[in-house]
């Protein structure tokens, strides 16, 4: 299940439908994205995320794809928002239901490590009446290719 | 895709409001690379000149990235954007 | 924050607690185990988990802090269930937030994999009118020693 | 821990079950290590046999894990379990 909207989330109902995904589950590990200052500029009251629809979809199926031939992966849900999202807000969240423990923990660090380098998701940050797009940092650039 | 003889270029992020263009079309040559097409629309000069190298611009090919020798089809949809920063 | 109950629990709860519990919080990371068969014996209906109170806490409470040492950690939250569960029940819950996503990863999946081989909890495995003490199992030492 | 001579030993899981005890008291005595207790329990006979080797035991001395060279004092409480399977 893949989702790119600009509403909000409930990962309580994600983690729901997770545990609801069939038998044989014993491990779900999630994890969600909040909006913070990146400490690229100071004072950020905001974002504004831009993507590419269509693309953005096909690029997450396929990460959900490649973790699930290298995983025990029973169900994932990925929800990523769009739009104009304040401080605090939450922007992301990957779920991963498996049998075992360590896979769950692996796919999901993997989507998660994955979509920040390769989904076509772009922020810009919100300063009182300025705004600036975000660059991209090399620490997510390694984090990723330490999954090849 | 279009079904006649023209490529759909799209632009995102800082690229799309620093060239004040969200999508254009451009005519299918034959041997055209998403590269070639990227430095000829580097060549209209101004804001455009930044498309030469000054920043990394990525780069896909019908919603798929790809590299700059990947030869072009009439009906293509071709994007460039800065390095993706979502998440 | 650490708890070793009867009751569920519920993971939504435990996330709002942990999304509430301060500024600068990015990363928010999330471990649920349920109650599955172990696969050492055929038909279990159910689990019996006992512990040792008064050193469950003292551990749980050293391996949160051990992650702290190591990771930013703004917020732990751990829940082990003792007594009897059902199938398919919850069992263990791990949440962590962070200021960053890789802190946030590493430090709920440090503490899971601490939990499983060094906190005092054992497992029965009921099966109809039989029961059975679960063996340790190599992996869960392996995983565990992976952190040294 | 209690304030007189005597040592408390707690036994969990399947030790209990088979020693049919949670939990006991041995006299303190000076140079006693957890791993001489764990044998003098062991020379019980019976179910108690177990503790002196068949089966992997794990110790803890006052709620903290540690090993059998591990010198006991009047008050202590001892604990000796099966290897942990929680989570």
């Amino acid at each position: 299940m893949i989702r790119v909207q600009q509403e909000d989330f409930d990962p309580a109902e994600e983690y729901r439908a997770l545990r609801d995904s069939g038998s044989g589950t014993g491990a779900i590990a999630t994890f969600t994205g909040l909006v913070r200052d990146s400490g690229d500029l100071k004072g950020v009251t905001g974002l504004f995320l831009e993507h590419y629809p269509g693309m953005t979809e096909q690029v997450i199926e396929g990460l959900v794809r490649e973790a699930s031939g290298r995983w025990d992966v029973r169900e994932a849900r990925v929800i990523h928002r769009v739009g104009s999202l304040a401080l605090g807000e939450q922007i992301v969240f990957v779920g991963v239901c498996s049998a075992h423990r360590g896979d769950a923990f692996a796919a999901c660090e993997f989507i998660m490590d994955a979509l920040k380098t390769s989904a076509p998701f772009w922020k810009k940050e919100i300063t009182g009446d300025s705004e600036h797009w975000v660059e991209q940092k090399a620490a997510d650039l390694d984090r990723s290719q330490s999954w090849e | 895709m279009s079904a006649d003889n023209t490529i759909t270029v799209k632009f995102f992020a800082r690229l799309r409001e620093e060239l004040d263009t969200a999508s254009l079309t451009v005519e299918a040559e034959s041997d055209l690379t998403a590269g070639k097409l990227l430095q000829s629309l580097a060549a209209r000069g101004g804001s455009w000149t930044q498309l030469a190298g000054a920043h990394p611009v990525m780069i896909a090919v019908n919603q798929v990235m790809t590299k700059p020798d990947t030869v072009l089809q009439p009906g293509d949809e071709v994007a460039f954007f800065p390095p993706v920063t979502g998440g």
